[in-house]
């Protein structure tokens, strides 16, 4: 119980010692018990600011994702670069594609919308009032509906696994 | 010399009189009259002790150091000159204050009468008794401004306005003038002692400024004394009650111009310059006052010119320079003191009764007021110059004078002009006689005139006694005028007054003016018409017209240069910066370049690129202002990275951090100012900014290069070798900040809260004042985005708050080691905060902000000023430092420093500070009609994002 | 051959913040400019952080991660002052 | 020697995408062209310099260093928000609701739309 | 180390804090306090004053640093008698601003005006030249906030420019520091004078470029022209009280002048010969010139006595330029004598202006305390336009003898005698205007205005205690007149010691061996 | 290297000259910012220049550093001018709204200088 109190988002106070970790570069006892103590405190002072902040499910389908997502992002640079660089302004094809969503958990659909944007080739635009629907940019395909599918497919399926 | 201590308690007596009328007016007219009189008859008491040792040819000193380094002292002196005003203003003051009593009317303010009257006479008291230029000159001007409350003492007349202010300037003008003439004249002597002055007249007259110091010393005296061409302030005095006119401008001050030259005599006179200067002066003032005189239909403006007249005449016998003219010069003072101020009382008199002092409207009073008639007709009769009164004497005695002078090889010109004089006063005096008193009775009176009251009459007639008694036994006055003359020429004279000289050139001149006199005022009708056809400069007219000149001209000076115009301030600014700045390096060597100059990569060109091309950018484009504040955070970014290339880390967080908050405030800004600015300022002027714009970065430019290629060795080696084991740091600049230099940084954080403070002040100001209501009527721009809060700004801001605080906590531990410091931790939180409420809004994200900015700007100030103040406990200055280790096996090492906690108020009172600077901006947001968010984002499509969300309360609006 | 890895990487990064002042000048629209910013500050850590591999220090860390946060706030600010006006509500 | 390689090769790997990003700003016509190519210079070109400076200091200096990864965690998190919002821009200031396709369900885009929560205040 | 020197600067900077966040919603709280706070500081200058007037050259190293490494506090007879003089007019203006309720018209007065008091201390205190740029920040900033304390529409305009100015100011401040540093490597007052006298005039030339920018940042606070402009649209609309205050502002550029150009640039040193008095002399001959027409042509009372604050600064800068141990303690005399003469008249104004329509300088109503206030206008016109019998006619004689041995002496009686005589005649036509004119039965035409029935101003009626603070400013003219002599003295004394430059070095740098840590 | 930096300073400040010479208030405010900036590289170059030698004390190896005490200085600078901006830019803001008009300069009725001969008779 007291646990609870102290750590309500474990994997959240974790991450935050990780990164206090990254900024002192350095792994030592007193660097992570530092950490860890602010692993504490800090979430504290900013639990207010972030109300109903999801549970982690699956871990592991976390981990899955992130690295789908990298090689993603490696692959669909060279793609773009080829484009920027070989393809004459008048052959790129770009335009508007609108994703309706199922996922509402707003972590998950800043996930996605970012993930959207940092795979290159598309880019989630804006989303729609009531956040049921991402418009996406792509710079150059002949179907729009492919690039939605594999969206959806791709990405948000595991991202409702993540968050249910 | 005998010691004369009592003459300081005689001059200060009317001063400490002075204080009583004005709180005694409650008492009654009677008593204030009576408190008046108190001090001057006791001062006058007081000074006739003295008398016999004076006559004796004594003198009596006394002095009070009071400004050595100057050579000011209190020191006073009475001789035979001084006796003789001194008596004059005391005596003559009393009578005065007895005539006020009565003359003035039960609704003027008596008590502020009486007092200005005795400040007066301490003034006037205090120059014929000081024997100290600098304090002459101290009661010299006292004279000018107790006057000036006098003659303006109908305040609500605007001649009294006009009239005082005239005779302030002209006086104040002479009295300027002789200052520097007075202080020349010490500056001669080595001494500002009169004494000694008067004891060095040979040294005064060879030195090169005798001339200077003579005109500037001359000047005082003629303006006071009111000789042409100054003589036109007199007559506009006459705005001045009648006691004032009878007192200032018959007895005392326009006498203090002729104690003046009397009392320089010995100094001064003597020397062609005196005589041409004043002879002549006094020869055309005399003759031209008598001639206007005789043209004056309002008895005091005659009554005023005579004045000038006997004055030039006064001024004419001290000029000739000659002991017997110095004796008649003192003579006839006494002599026009007597009739005189006896006239003005009588004018006084007639105006009170008839409620008119036009001759015109006069006539016959001698049937009506028969007392007030003989009185007026015998002091008249004296200054028209008949025998047996004193007014003869002593204008026999001046005529005489006249006709042992030559001027310029010329020996007739002289008394000639004199006997024109003579004829015009016996003239306008018989005027005075016969039109006023004389002829038939008239019924056209504004009121029925009969004599006045006993006090009334009472002062004139006692002099009027005089005027005979003197006439008929001159030889009575004749100790008096001898000590006088002796004091004025320094030197035993031997004054010989009789009543008859036998019949002797003089006694024709008179004679002849009798006759011509008679025929003018016979002949008066028709040379009035002629007079007043014929054109002549109006005084008035002409000082109004000069003061209306110089201040229009003075208006269009500062109206050309301080008319708020910024940009020519800040053109002058600038441009004379440049000149002088490079006139001081011009004119200066420069030690020849030691530095050899560091390579450039390639990468810096594009940085040096990057900053000129920026701010051309903002130059050139600054009227499209939200472009040009995106061309301005350029010029920080490469800045900042040309901080970190040149070593200086801790710039570079400061700098980019700081430029950031500054653009959020300037956009913050500029959402209420217009978004553009108008092309306004002429091409002509654009040109003329640049040419100053080009010039100045040239110079700047020029001088950074001139110390780039040189060496200079600086103390901050020490700041190198101590910072670690003095400072416990090893971040040299943090060390520098906290330790070595923090006093700076404490005011430097002062600074910050006062910005705070200030603007918060400010933003409450503006929402009472008209501001408030020109927002309320804002209108908002109907395209804009409907989404305010987007939920993905809102989600990546919640996983960047705490990473940020984080970054912030590691950079303020690690400021005193490595780059950092609590001025960027403190930054680098704010900007998280800003984040959160640029996310979030205002409203929702205020709600949960638990520490007050007011609060949070106090406690930083007052840590990192206690931080300092703890030193004192270990008997250290201000800020001392100290620091350690602390050992928790298995943990290594934690240092500890109070320095750290300076920082922690530094980190604290710029958290502080920026928060409220935006919570000042955003409270006009929202008090412009910006609704406030309940919601942290726009829209949630989670449900059950609500019920966690514990903000479904109102906001609120005016958190502090 | 790190070296020279090195200096071809500063002067893509550095070629490529001339390209982005080109556009920042150019335009036309203000979210060219903002973009444009975007991209210079993002050529701008990674300059820093070659700076300090050249240098062989860690001490220009801190500046990149501080650019890197306050790169991200200004250009959401502008952006929010041409989509709001006001930045904070 | 094989660090060395490695090292070498994600930095000219960084310099190349950098590089790429940058020439978009300049080659790529239309505005919402161009906003896709700072996401490479972010991306790979960034991230391979973060990379390469970890192995740098890593293997090169033989201290362990992984606080680049922080800097590429901000970029990450933090790019995607900005696209978003330059992205935003454009849309509000050139183009209006019937250039883009519709959203799917009863809200249109959230800047010509208010949200369903809204309160009818301005 | 006498822990009291650092009084004056620490007293109000801990106080400050807690007026602006413990006690802001208790205005009366806030009043004692900040009251209390004032006199305490009195007291410690006159503590001061009494320690000062050994002679000695106190330090104080802050920080415990040696010198020139660290900072210093130095207190000689100047800035002890700047301190008194500081802690002296801050009661007085406080005094009014209570009375007259000048403080509650907007936020934070009493904390933004004890933050003012620690910055002018620290500017009189320091010894250190970079430090003095922080504290004139400091005593600036806080001035812009009572500048505008109050708020409106035209004192705002006014507010800005004098934020623009003096901002402008700081920069070139900044600029003169550097290059200042870059010449000699040191910011101490006592190590600069000596490197600066070490260094010969052919490498000289970055060293005057850093005396003559300082000369000019120091001349915009002193309002000297060519940079005067800014000074009478500014004191024109600050709220009287803090115009008074301000009286303080200007001397603060008088001092910095007089402290840097006989300790660090004096006559003696060779590598700023022919620099300062050859820019000081014409400039000062300008101001009193610009000063006498502006009285002569303002149409308002407000600028009237803004233009005789800078004919003051003029006269006192003529003195200054003649750099002499005489003529020194002579412009200390003169600047104490026109520092009251000046918050007089803005007070005076204050008063009289709460029962008149506007300061415009024509007739309107008699005010309800005419003869009070004609008497007392009266008394601070002769103490500013120099009349006799107030300090003002001292100081003028005390000056225009003081620089009677100069080459340029003629053209500085010139300006005085002619300057105080056009003071003389406006301050007469304003008076005259305003409290007498006022009485006329018939307004003249030149009165659009109607006229205010004074039953209707009777609340208006100025209490004793609103009357004080400006009864006290000419009792002090007239203590100045009277005390002439002791005064001079312990400005004679103040003014040798500033020209005694090795016992000051010997003070500050000689002492730090065995502060050292 | 020091022409750069020199060249730098110039520019800055002649753009910053020619800003605050403008008519309102914000050009004027951008033309502080950059004066500030300018002056804070001069007054930061007053230690002369120097790369890769940062004053934090290496313990290990003994390097040269680059002068500290102007780089203190640089800071307490930019804050101080950082509160100056951010009070100007309020008080422009103030006298916009209350005079509905962001000119910098005052009509010479305000400065109470006014050419024209009304007002003071007598
Ligand atoms: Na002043
Ligand atoms: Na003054």
């Amino acid at each position: 119980m007291k646990i609870r109190r102290l750590l309500p988002h474990p994997f959240f106070s974790f991450s935050l010692l990780v990164v206090w970790l990254m900024l002192v570069n350095k792994v030592t006892p007193g660097n992570v018990l530092l950490g860890a103590i602010l692993g504490i405190i800090v979430p504290m002072l900013t639990a207010p600011y972030w109300p109903g902040q999801p549970k982690i499910k699956k871990p592991v389908k976390v981990v899955e994702y992130v690295l789908i997502v990298l090689w993603d992002i490696v692959m669909a640079n060279f793609e773009v670069a080829a484009i920027i660089l070989f393809k004459r302004n008048k052959d790129i094809k770009s335009g508007w594609v609108c994703v309706p969503l199922e996922i509402t958990a707003p972590e998950a659909i800043t996930i996605l919308a970012g993930t959207i944007t940092m795979t290159p080739g598309t880019v989630s635009s804006m989303l729609s009032a009531d956040g049921k629907s991402i418009l996406v940019h792509y710079l150059h395909d002949d179907r729009a509906e492919a690039i939605r599918d594999g969206i959806k497919h791709r990405y948000e399926r595991r991202l409702k696994e993540i968050f249910p | 010399m005998t010691d004369g201590s009592i003459l300081a308690f005689i001059a200060i007596l009317p001063f400490l009189g002075a204080l009583v009328p004005g709180v005694m007016i409650r008492a009654g007219r009677n008593a204030c009259a009576t408190f008046t009189a108190v001090p001057t008859l006791l001062a006058l008491l007081l000074l006739l002790i003295q008398a016999p040792a004076v006559m004796r040819g004594e003198v009596l000193t006394t002095t009070i150091e009071w400004l050595p380094q100057l050579g000011l002292s209190a020191s006073f002196f009475l001789d035979g000159l001084g006796l003789l005003f001194a008596g004059m203003i005391l005596g003559v003051g009393l009578l005065i204050t007895l005539y006020a009593r009565f003359y003035l009317s039960s609704d003027d303010p008596m008590g502020q009468f009486y007092t200005y009257l005795l400040l007066f006479q301490g003034a006037m008291l205090g120059i014929v008794l000081s024997d100290n230029i600098l304090l002459l000159l101290i009661f010299w001007e006292l004279t000018s401004l107790s006057s000036f409350l006098l003659i303006g003492y109908w305040k609500h007349l605007p001649e009294g306005r006009q009239g005082a202010r005239m005779a302030l300037t002209v006086t104040g003008a002479g009295g300027l003038a002789m200052i520097g003439g007075m202080l020349i004249l010490g500056n001669i002597v080595g001494s500002y002692n009169l004494t000694d002055i008067l004891a060095q007249g040979d040294v005064i007259k060879a030195s090169e400024w005798y001339l200077p110091a003579l005109i500037l010393i001359l000047l005082g005296a003629f303006t006071k004394s009111a000789q042409f061409p100054f003589h036109f302030w007199l007559p506009h005095a006459m705005a001045a009650p009648t006691p004032v006119s009878a007192y200032l401008h018959s007895a005392t001050m326009v006498k203090a111009g002729v104690f003046l030259m009397a009392r320089m005599w010995p100094a001064l006179a003597g020397t062609d310059a005196w005589f041409y200067i004043v002879a002549t002066t006094g020869l055309i003032t005399m003759v031209l006052g008598a001639v206007i005189a005789l043209f004056k239909d309002d008895l005091k403006a005659l009554l005023a010119f005579s004045t000038v007249s006997h004055l030039g005449l006064l001024t004419m016998l001290l000029g000739f320079g000659t002991k017997a003219a110095a004796i008649a010069a003192m003579f006839h003072i006494i002599n026009h003191l007597t009739f005189k101020a006896a006239l003005f009382m009588t004018a006084g008199i007639i105006d009170h009764e008839t409620h008119t002092r036009d001759i015109k409207r006069l006539g016959g009073l001698a049937k009506l007021m028969p007392i007030t008639a003989t009185i007026g007709a015998i002091t008249a009769l004296s200054m028209a110059g008949l025998i047996p009164l004193n007014g003869f004497i002593s204008k026999e005695m001046m005529l005489e004078e006249t006709l042992h002078t030559t001027w310029y090889h010329n020996p007739w010109i002289v008394p000639v002009l004199a006997t024109l004089g003579a004829c015009f006063s016996v003239a306008y005096s018989f005027r005075f006689v016969f039109h006023v008193f004389g002829g038939k009775v008239r019924d056209d009176y504004p009121a029925t005139p009969h004599d006045p009251p006993f006090g009334l009459y009472a002062s004139p007639a006692l002099l009027t006694i005089l005027v005979v008694v003197i006439g008929l036994m001159p030889h009575l006055a004749e100790p008096l005028v001898k000590v006088a003359a002796s004091a004025v020429t320094g030197a035993e004279t031997k004054p010989y007054l009789k009543i008859w000289h036998g019949f002797n050139t003089a006694l024709y001149m008179s004679a002849l003016a009798f006759v011509v006199g008679i025929f003018l005022l016979y002949l008066h009708g028709g040379l009035a018409r002629i007079w007043d056809r014929m054109p002549r400069p109006e005084a008035k007219a002409i000082f109004d017209a000069i003061m209306q000149a110089s201040v229009s001209s003075a208006r269009w000076l500062i109206a050309g240069t301080h008319n708020g115009v910024m940009s020519r301030y800040l053109a002058v600014f600038v441009s004379f910066t440049v000149v002088i700045g490079y006139h001081a390096y011009a004119t200066g060597g420069a030690a020849p370049a030691t530095r050899e100059m560091l390579p450039v990569p390639p990468i810096v060109w594009i940085g040096w690129f990057g900053v000129l091309a920026a701010t051309w950018l903002v130059v050139s484009q600054h009227h499209r202002r939200f472009r040009s504040l995106i061309y301005l955070s350029i010029i920080g970014l490469m800045i900042s990275g040309g901080f970190v290339y040149l070593s200086a880390p801790d710039l570079a967080l400061t700098q980019i951090s700081v430029e950031t908050v500054t653009i959020l405030l300037l956009l913050l800004a500029l959402y209420f100012l217009p978004k553009e600015t108008p092309v306004e300022s002429s091409a002509g002027k654009r040109w003329r900014d640049g040419a100053i714009a080009v010039a100045g970065g040239v110079a700047v430019a020029a001088l950074a290069m001139a110390f780039l290629t040189r060496d200079v060795d600086t103390i901050s080696a020490y700041h190198l070798a101590n910072s670690y084991k003095g400072g416990g740091g090893t971040n040299v600049v943090n060390v520098i900040l906290v330790d070595f230099r923090g006093y700076d940084t404490y005011g430097e954080i002062i600074v910050l809260g006062i910005a705070g403070l200030t603007i918060y002040a400010l933003m409450d100001a503006l929402l009472r004042g008209p501001a408030a209501k020109r927002l309320r009527d804002r209108a908002f721009s109907p395209d804009r985005s409907r989404d305010r809060h987007p939920l993905m700004m809102v989600v990546v801001t919640r996983a960047m708050l705490p990473i940020a605080m984080l970054v912030g906590v590691y950079i303020f531990l690690r400021g005193h080691n490595q780059p950092g410091g609590g001025f960027v931790a403190g930054l680098v939180i704010s900007i998280a905060f800003l984040m959160q409420y640029m996310a979030s809004g205002f409203a929702w994200t205020q709600m949960r902000q638990r520490m007050e900015y007011h609060t949070m700007i106090g406690w930083g100030v007052l840590i990192a000023g206690l931080t300092g103040v703890g030193a004192w406990l270990a008997g250290k200055p201000f800020l001392t430092s100290a620091y350690g280790y602390l050992h928790f096996p298995p943990i290594e090492e934690f240092e500890w420093a109070t320095a750290i906690v300076f920082d922690l108020g530094v980190f604290l009172a710029v958290l502080g500070a920026v928060m409220l600077m935006l919570y000042s901006l955003s409270r006009i947001a929202r008090f412009a009609g910006e609704t406030v968010n309940v919601e942290p984002m726009d829209y949630d499509p989670s449900a059950e994002a609500e019920e966690n969300d514990d903000a479904a309360g109102q906001p609120q609006t005016e958190g502090q | 051959m790190i070296m020279m890895a090195l200096y071809f990487a500063i002067a893509c990064f550095g070629i490529g913040l001339l390209l982005c002042l080109y556009r920042i000048a150019k335009g036309p629209t203000s979210a060219d400019r903002i973009l444009a910013l975007d991209t210079i500050v993002i050529n701008v850590i990674a300059l820093l952080i070659l700076y300090g591999i050249l240098k062989g220090t860690a001490i220009y860390y801190e500046a990149s991660m501080l650019v890197a946060m306050v790169g991200f706030v200004s250009t959401v600010a502008y952006c929010r002052f041409v989509l709001r006006g006001d930045i904070i509500e | 020697m094989f660090s060395e390689i490695i090292i070498s090769f994600f930095l000219v790997l960084a310099g190349f995408f950098g590089l790429v990003g940058s020439v978009g700003m300049i080659k790529l016509e239309r505005t919402m062209q161009r906003l896709h190519a700072p996401t490479k210079a972010t991306s790979l070109g960034v991230g391979g310099v973060l990379i390469a400076s970890m192995l740098y200091f890593s293997l090169e200096k033989g201290h362990l260093s992984f606080h680049e990864l922080l800097i590429t965690l901000f970029l990450l998190l933090t790019a995607p928000v900005s696209a978003h919002f330059i992205a935003k821009t454009y849309i509000q200031a050139k183009m209006k609701p019937e250039d883009l396709p519709g959203s799917d369900g009863d809200f249109g885009w959230a800047i010509y739309d208010n949200p369903p929560t809204y309160l009818e205040e301005d | 180390m006498n822990h009291w020197i650092i009084a004056p600067v620490i007293l109000p900077a801990l106080l400050a804090p807690i007026l602006s966040y413990v006690m802001r919603h208790d205005i009366v709280l806030a009043r004692w306090a900040s009251m209390a706070g004032t006199i305490a500081l009195a007291m410690i200058a006159i503590g001061l004053s009494l320690l000062a007037a050994d002679g000695g050259t106190h330090v104080y190293y802050l920080g415990d640093w040696p010198a020139p490494f660290g900072i210093v506090l130095v207190l000689d007879q100047l800035s002890a008698v700047m301190i008194l003089l500081t802690s002296v007019l801050a009661l007085i203006v406080l005094w009014h601003a209570i009375a007259t309720g000048w403080d509650n018209r907007g936020r934070h007065f009493h904390a933004l005006f004890q933050f003012q008091l620690m910055g002018v201390c620290g500017a009189f205190l320091t010894g250190d030249a970079f430090n003095l740029f922080v504290f004139f920040e400091v005593l600036l900033i806080a001035s812009y906030g009572l500048m505008i304390h109050g708020g409106g529409k035209v004192r705002l305009m006014a507010g800005l420019q004098y934020v623009v100015m003096n901002l402008a100011g700081s920069t070139l401040f900044l600029f003169a520091l550097g290059t200042l540093y870059a010449a000699t490597g040191t910011l101490n007052l006592a190590d600069l004078a000596v490197k600066v006298r070490d260094l010969p005039l052919e490498e000289a030339a970055l060293l005057r470029v850093a005396a003559v920018l300082l000369l000019i940042v120091f001349a915009i606070k002193a309002a000297l022209f060519p940079v005067q402009f800014w000074l009478p649209g500014t004191y024109a609309n600050a709220p009287a009280p803090v115009a008074a205050l301000f009286a303080i502002m200007t001397k603060v550029g008088a001092y910095a002048i007089i402290r840097f150009y006989t300790l660090v640039f004096g006559p003696d040193v060779v590598a700023t010969e022919g620099l300062i008095g050859s820019w000081l002399v014409p400039g000062a001959i300008v101001t009193l010139a610009v000063g006498a027409f502006g009285v002569l042509a303002a149409k308002r009372m407000m600028p009237l006595l803004s233009f005789a604050v800078v004919g003051s600064m003029g006269t006192l800068m003529l003195a200054v330029a003649a750099f002499t141990p005489e003529a020194i303690a002579t412009a200390l005399y003169y600047l104490v004598h026109s520092t009251f003469a000046a918050a007089a008249l803005f007070l005076l104004a204050d008063l009289a202006g709460s029962q008149r329509q506007d300061d415009r300088l024509v007739q309107q109503a008699p005010m309800v305390q005419n003869g009070l206030f004609a008497a007392l206008f009266f008394a601070a016109a002769i103490g500013m336009a120099g009349m006799p019998p107030l300090s003002g006619f001292l100081g003028k004689l005390l000056v225009m003898d003081a620089v009677r041995d100069m080459d340029w002496m003629a053209a500085a009686w010139a300006a005085i005698l002619i300057g105080s005589l056009i003071t003389i005649v406006a301050f007469a036509r304003a008076g005259s205007v305003v409290f007498w004119k006022a009485t006329a039965q018939n307004p003249s035409e030149d009165t659009p205005n109607e006229w205010v029935p004074p039953e209707t101003q009777e609340g208006t009626r100025a209490s004793v205690m609103q009357v004080i603070p400006v009864a006290t400013a000419l009792t002090m003219l007239a203590v100045l007149a009277a005390l002439a002599g002791p005064l001079a003295t312990y400005f004679d004394g103040a003014a040798q010691q500033l020209f005694d430059v090795d016992h000051y070095v010997d003070a500050v740098l000689g002492a730090s061996g065995e502060t050292l840590k | 290297m020091e022409m750069i930096v020199a060249s730098a300073i110039g520019v800055l400040t002649a753009g910053g000259i020619y800003l605050i010479l403008r008519l309102r208030a914000f050009p004027v405010i951008l033309g502080m910012a950059m004066l500030s900036y300018a002056v804070n590289v001069f007054l930061f170059a007053t230690g002369r220049l120097a790369i890769n030698a940062p004053p934090i004390l290496n313990k290990y190896a003994d390097v040269s550093y680059s002068d500290p005490l102007p780089q203190a200085l640089v800071l307490t600078a930019i804050v101080i001018s950082f509160g100056m901006t951010a009070v100007l830019v309020m008080i422009a803001l103030g006298a916009y709204l209350e005079a509905d008009s962001d000119a910098i300069d005052m009509d010479d009725d305000a400065v109470g200088t006014a050419a024209d001969d009304k007002g003071q008779g007598a």
